[in-house]
């Protein structure tokens, strides 16, 4: 399978209906690997429902579902090494949970509990983890762009034959620090690749409101980088196209950008009304006709490597994992009120031990 | 320097519906009030403040952008120049950010550098603090930022007649304001609103309470707060005067010496972390213009020094009780 | 004259010696007008001259000289009409001449004095003239293109047959701002015109290290933008884009990009050290062979329009009026100290008013 | 707290010179720090601090940038947080701005977000401040911003002994320091400053000056107005203290209180505008810590409430003369 730049149409490897429309061999992916994609993809989706009620019980104040990305998330983040960076946004938990992101970990996120990496410090869209090298997001749509690039340059400068991975949204890309990211990273030639989750939508954006271009993958050009554009919901053409990123990146060879073409399911976040803005239709034609998950499993059926049974059977195990998850999240505490102060120095500051006695009077502790 | 008049004869309302009829009437008014942000075209804004008026005045004066705040404020600031009165909003204030080069360094300066040739009168209106369960970008109070901005007025109304009030203010006025709306009582707090246009003054305070033993002063949503803290105290007998500063720049230094000048004891209350916050302004005003008055400490209430957390957030806010501790640290000095 | 994006090569009309290299009747300038654009060019030149020995002398502070690049500020400014806007940088005062600043009145800006239409307020790298729809730069490399936007996205709401060209530097296409501001023009359609004068140079950093394309033009194909890329010491071929553009955007035809290639001769201010990073030999080539000046003479004496005695008389005409402009300039005072504080808000602030007495007491009037 | 020692045996230096030293004796001792900047490789930065130091390290660790302050400031950020000790250079502070989301979104807030998982050990290296004829972008004293973003630390010092201490410090601080270099005396002031290796510790003020009668309390380029006011108001018998702060962030609440506790009486002294300057966080400081001392007003010295001109930056700038007048509102109270 050969990958190239500026396509116009997604680099695609299955068709809807699940059968391959290249060379599968190509990919040098092994059954037990296809088999491990799927669970992937129908664990992203379980942790995402699951971590979803969660606000509809009114026990987290927010959630920003993956729901219909998940193959442009497990795609792209299953070809990176342990030591590679990746740098999320507020819509990345699918990657986290395969960069090694425990599923506890991520309800505790959710819920604010103390088993939370970031320990409730975030909004939950996504903690993070020194030793995973997953770098938490602020909620400031693009930041976390430029930071990508410093990483990779900083892993260049080393020497390493490590990688960086950003994730963003088509909305994203209107931000400056999309533009300044990019650019700094084709100059440095950085170890990177620029992953744009395009759903189609920034909130009630569409793409045809936020930019002037047909795609997202041919701003690359404005850098002079390699713009790959992929059908976001074949796991397989993503994974292919990440990794061939990844090795060009580990290999020197400087940053790409990805946009993988894709579609949301869910409201923006919890506290969207998707329903103002959404044309009719829209929607269930993605569910109906090209859900990656679905679509992944239309894949494994016709190379006879699934079934019924073994759908089952998996739906079953993931969900008493998940029930075993959320349990252990639930049973970690709320952080201590008096760790409030901590974190924001590495030591308090006279002032801040000021405030802490205050605190500590307020809370009579 | 007045309380909030309110008309009896009109409805109760939000803060989200007078800042929409603030809105809705001046565009009627004045076809040069265009209003530009994220979100705000079909989808009314993520708080419908600005809910179906893409439908009453179309797609060029109702203008939906792309995701860039560097291009909200600098288009603001190119249409100012032009003529029109734009009206930016920008979704969370926390995102101000990414345009906050455009504002400081473009529309707070532009009179000045060209000798008053070319002004900026726009509006950045935008919700700003905390209490909604927002985390570390959701929440902020980062008012000091835009005192400390010679060139800009900075407005931050505590109830929706005030609001509505402030706003049509806002959008007259000739210069650059950036426009803090409380987010936390958005829907919470309610009272009179008349339909009809009306300014609240730009510059002027209101007391929201009187009192004679202590003055708190403070602004937007911490109103309230005061005003528990103040039912806390009236039971030991003490009698708050709240002095609701409405603008924070050019801040009522007149209220602010009347009311001291009244009580000699002052709390300065911000939702903002304390060092190099706006509370701090306030109470070195008074330890320069007023120190002859005083008759205890001026105690400044605020958020602690750190970012805005998430699980902790009401650790974190200044609550009545706080306010209480600061009111007895002034008077029982 | 076919005028074609993205064409890899700088559109030129004139070769280096001054001969035409396309057919020069499709251009529809008359034999006046070409006198009067060789006027312009010396007096841009001789202007700038002029300021930049204020500088050495000691009576100013600062000076960005333009020499080398007239042909790309004159050019482009020529096909504006009196309504449409320019916004300039700290490069683009040849630009501001042609828009109708008088040369006094820069001399008074670089002064410092109350002739300057900005009144002493800034840095002279440019003043702003309200009637002129001249408006003043920051310092603040790139700020100026999201206004220059916002303007002409009113003169479209407004419907106006206007439109609005910016000015910035090579570097300048790093920043954000000119990503955001490009984006915005696209998706709106608005009539501006980006004019970047790729003098090779951000101070001491070269293009390619200040990215990773060839040219600046083809960044225009991240927005769905036509980018034109036009020698920017050919006075003719920068005419005829801008020109093309701005008919364009005045037909409601939607924004250009367009980058004149050119140099600059000084430093990049009189702040600056050249020969730190400047390449030996490279100045004296592109003033030895490709002076925009000279190159557009050569074209006159060719065409049988120009020779020695009127460079003479032109000369000294020049010099004439720019002696008086200067004698202007200097007469014109030093603002007054009290009114330092005017101009920040429409009134002063109350608190303004009490810096007013302070001040007044510390001046003792 | 103690004045400054200088070693005896030292050269005299600027303060360019210091900065450089610190740089090239830091980037010697530890191989993570790292230099990024516009201009700062071949042309050595515009002030030359970095002269020469691309040649010595080569361009992985003095790194020119491309055109853009979010893309040296984000990308510090991220060496940062893979445990890089990025020093960034922004060419004037007036140019942060486009960076400044980078700093107090992100370089600030990284601790804390992670619950101290990542940091962000880094400096971001400024020429601020006016009397250079730089008008109103190359002028600027934003230290009100950065000292009212919990997270970020904040350095400004007075001369070049404490330059090269307080770098050293800041570089191998573990969490963000702006650091302020007062441009107008990058040259202008000489003092010893030891070939070798010192710090200055952060959140320390120093005495500049000892006195009795009044406290000005400085930093940065204003400590040598202040000191020439002191010698005026020496004249007329009063003994001026200058107590100068050299990090704002977090302050030496301390000393303020001791020289406070002396004089009793207060002038708070920046290049800044007043109104929401970091000023006013001093005197509120003391109008809440140190009330009881004070035997007349906190008088405040400030630049004008305008943007920072060009022609009349004469008039803007405090001047001996300001200070002068402040001492004695101060004490002829
Ligand atoms: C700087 C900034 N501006 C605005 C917002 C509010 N906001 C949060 S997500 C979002 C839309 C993001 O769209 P996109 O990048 O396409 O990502 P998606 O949500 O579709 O995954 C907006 C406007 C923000 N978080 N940060
Ligand atoms: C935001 C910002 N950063 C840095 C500077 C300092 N500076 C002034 S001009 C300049 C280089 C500009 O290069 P370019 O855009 O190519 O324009 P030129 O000077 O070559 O005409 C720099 C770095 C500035 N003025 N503004
Ligand atoms: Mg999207
Ligand atoms: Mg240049």
């Amino acid at each position: 399978m050969e990958i190239k730049p500026f396509t116009g149409q997604p680099i695609s490897v299955l068709a809807y209906d699940g059968s391959p429309v290249t060379n599968l061999d190509s990919l040098g992916i092994s059954k037990d690997e296809y088999l491990s994609i799927y669970r992937w993809l129908v664990l992203a989706r379980a942790v995402d429902d699951r971590g979803y009620i969660l606000v509809r019980q009114g026990r987290a104040g927010f959630y920003a579902q993956i729901a219909g990305q998940e193959a442009s998330q497990i795609g792209s983040a299953l070809p990176l090494t342990k030591d590679d960076w990746l740098y999320g946004d507020h819509r990345s938990q699918g990657s986290m949970l395969v960069k090694g992101l425990r599923a506890a970990e991520w309800f505790a996120h959710v819920l604010g509990r103390s088993l939370d990496p970031s320990q409730g410090r975030l909004m939950p869209h996504g903690p993070g983890r020194n030793d995973l090298h997953i770098v938490p997001p602020s909620s400031t749509v693009g930041n976390q762009i430029t930071e990508a690039v410093g990483t990779a340059m900083a892993q260049r400068i080393k020497k390493r034959k490590e990688i960086t991975i950003v994730y963003f949204g088509d909305g994203a890309t209107s931000e400056g620090d999309f533009h300044v990211g990019m650019n700094f990273a084709a100059v440095y030639g950085s170890p990177c690749i620029f992953f744009c989750q395009n759903n189609q939508y920034a909130i009630s954006v569409r793409l045809q409101e936020q930019t002037h271009t047909k795609t997202i993958a041919e701003k690359a050009k404005a850098y002079g980088m390699d713009g790959f554009l992929v059908d976001g919901n074949d796991v397989l053409a993503v994974y292919a196209v990440s990794k061939h990123c990844a090795d060009k990146a580990r290999s020197g060879n400087g940053p790409s950008l990805i946009e993988a073409y894709t579609y949301r399911y869910g409201p923006h976040s919890s506290a969207d009304d998707d329903t103002r803005y959404r044309p009719k239709g829209e929607l269930e034609m993605w569910r109906n006709e090209r859900d990656p998950v679905v679509r992944f499993r239309r894949f494994l059926e016709k190379q006879k490597l699934w079934n019924d049974d073994k759908e089952q059977k998996l739906l079953a195990e993931v969900k008493a994992e998940l029930a075993v998850a959320l349990e252990e999240a639930e049973k970690s505490p709320v952080p201590e009120p008096m760790t409030v102060l901590d974190h924001t120095y590495e030591k308090l500051t006279p002032h801040l031990e000021w405030e802490r006695k205050e605190l500590a009077a307020e809370l009579g502790v | 320097m007045a309380t909030a008049e309110v008309t009896k004869t009109q409805t109760q309302s939000t803060m989200v519906q007078a800042l929409r009829s603030a809105l809705l009437e001046e565009m009627e008014r004045d076809e040069n009030v265009v209003l530009l942000g994220e979100d705000i075209g079909p989808r009314g804004g993520v708080f419908l403040i600005t809910e179906g008026l893409i439908d009453r005045f179309g797609k060029d004066r109702v203008i939906d952008t792309p995701l860039a705040e560097a291009g909200i404020i600098g288009a603001a600031v190119g249409m100012a120049c032009y003529g029109l009165r734009p009206v930016a909003e920008i979704q969370f204030i926390d995102f101000i950010f990414p345009g906050f080069d455009l504002l400081v360094s473009e529309a707070a300066k532009m009179r000045y550098r060209s000798a008053g040739q070319f002004a900026c009168p726009m509006v950045v209106r935008s919700p700003y603090g905390g209490g909604v369960r927002g985390g570390g970008y959701h929440s902020q109070s980062p008012e000091a930022y835009f005192v400390a901005t010679p060139g800009l007025k900075v407005v931050a109304p505590s109830n929706p007649y005030d609001a509505k009030g402030l706003l049509i203010a806002s959008i007259r006025d000739n210069d650059p304001v950036v426009f803090m709306e409380p987010k936390k009582i958005y829907r919470a707090v309610k009272n009179e609103v008349p339909a009809g246009t009306y300014e609240i003054p730009i510059g002027k305070a209101a007391i929201t309470r009187e009192g004679k033993h202590v003055s708190v002063i403070t602004y937007g949503a911490m109103v309230h707060v005061a005003l528990e803290a103040a039912e806390i105290m009236q039971k030991e007998r003490v009698e708050v005067e709240i002095l609701d500063l409405r603008t924070l720049q050019p801040y009522d230094s007149e209220a602010i010496l009347e009311t001291v000048g009244k009580t000699g004891h002052v709390v300065v209350l911000q939702e903002a972390p304390r060092i190099g916050g706006f509370a701090g302004e306030i109470a070195a005003f008074i330890a320069e213009e007023a120190i002859g008055y005083l008759e205890g400490p001026i105690v400044r209430v605020a958020g602690w020094d750190t970012p805005f957390p998430y699980a902790l957030e009401k650790a974190y806010m200044p609550n009545a009780q706080r306010v209480c501790r600061a009111i007895k640290k002034s008077i029982n000095f």
